[in-house]
């Protein structure tokens, strides 16, 4: 089923476009009926946040992203597979990961995308740190059980 | 072998790497675990839970029970939280 | 669990631009963490079709649209959700349809958009026409036994 | 009563919306299929196989065997494709 998928994986600091990456998933294969993307956005956490920082492991960052990646392609029949995800200090409001999967299939796309934002949560290496409003010193977000639960129902 | 941190156990070690000699009976990550947590406080600190502690070899994930012969690169971290 | 969401439902024969329904449904909320879209698109078919033409009921579709977004909005703890659905006649790569749910919560949002695509399908008043590329005249599409077991699961 | 039909059943019976007077004994959707199928051949084509025949009344969705009174609009259509 992965012998069609187009794999894109980017590590960055810098602001993605989302609509261009619509575009590019929909080109890649023609017989795409369905793009679902997903969005990861930093939030302020009821004003309490001015920032989140986040460190990753460059290297195997893309190196882990584009592995659980091609576990998705090889699972579910999709065309394309595009994972982004940024590194560095972002605002609330700025996006932090975005995942677009297209497939000729509804339920391929939204499964792949879902599979992919629960093993980027807990395999990929990247940490967030906090920024506090206040401009007291920052903690590092905790991993959460939840994300764990998550990834093991696959 | 090159050991690299990241997170909090890079900010409680106090160096983002390092270059280290392990000896021959350091075979599992498991091992380098407990040698590290001998080398000094900042290194008890950072490793003081075990069972928090991820490990990569070469920028593969890793059990604490596997062998890390062959590494070019370990690296300890805490739990991800990106996405 | 629907007091917050803000829900927006369009029928239209014109394109929309994707990048800006998201933005809306970033701004709809101080606590949006996840924006997920799915975009349905205008397959050609392996070069078989020309066009699809999209019928509908007009009042009924934005009504029956809104009653499955409200159904969703108490069901998951998201803040906007956004269904535009195209009708008329479009081409091969052309988008269909639109829906985009934002939330705190990542799995909130994977699951109000596709609990929407799968009534959307199920519910909605349209009907597709397939325009063949040979210029022969088309035929109605079937309804798929698998779009009614997709909504039955939920 | 205005009774609009769409897709399929649309072009089968040929016209898009007509308006009807119900004799008193059409009180369920079902009754109402069965009333329109005695209508002629084009009615009878259009509704031959009543089970896969959607009714909505005043834009909603109605099961065949609930009852139509107070209708404004009744739409007869083919299951959906939207989506």
């Amino acid at each position: 089923m992965s012998d069609a998928c187009v794999i894109h994986v980017k590590v960055q600091a810098e602001a993605f476009d989302t609509a261009a990456e619509i575009e590019v998933a929909k080109a890649a294969g023609r017989q795409v009926g369905a793009v679902v993307t997903f969005s990861g956005v930093c939030r302020d956490e009821s004003g309490r946040l001015a920032a989140l920082e986040l460190e990753h492991y460059p290297g195997m960052a893309e190196a882990e992203i584009g592995r659980i990646a091609t576990e998705a392609a090889g699972r579910w029949p999709v065309t394309s597979l595009t994972v982004i995800h940024r590194h560095g200090k972002l605002s609330p409001g700025e996006d932090i990961v975005l995942v677009v999967a297209a497939s000729a299939h509804r339920q391929a796309a939204f499964d792949a995308a879902s599979f992919l934002m629960d093993f980027l949560k807990t395999n990929a290496p990247f940490w967030k740190k906090e920024h506090p409003a206040d401009g007291s010193s920052g903690a590092w977000v905790e991993a959460k059980a939840d994300d764990d639960d998550a990834a093991s129902r696959w | 072998m090159k050991l690299i941190y990241f997170a909090w156990v890079r900010e409680r070690i106090g160096v983002a790497e390092e270059d280290v000699e392990l000896p021959a009976e350091v075979k599992t990550a498991g091992d380098l675990l407990n040698w590290l947590r001998a080398r000094g406080d900042r290194y008890l600190e950072a490793l003081q839970d075990p069972k928090v502690i991820r490990v990569a070899v070469n920028q593969e994930h890793i059990d604490h029970r596997e062998p890390i012969a062959g590494a070019r690169e370990i690296a300890l971290f805490p739990p991800m939280t990106g996405g």
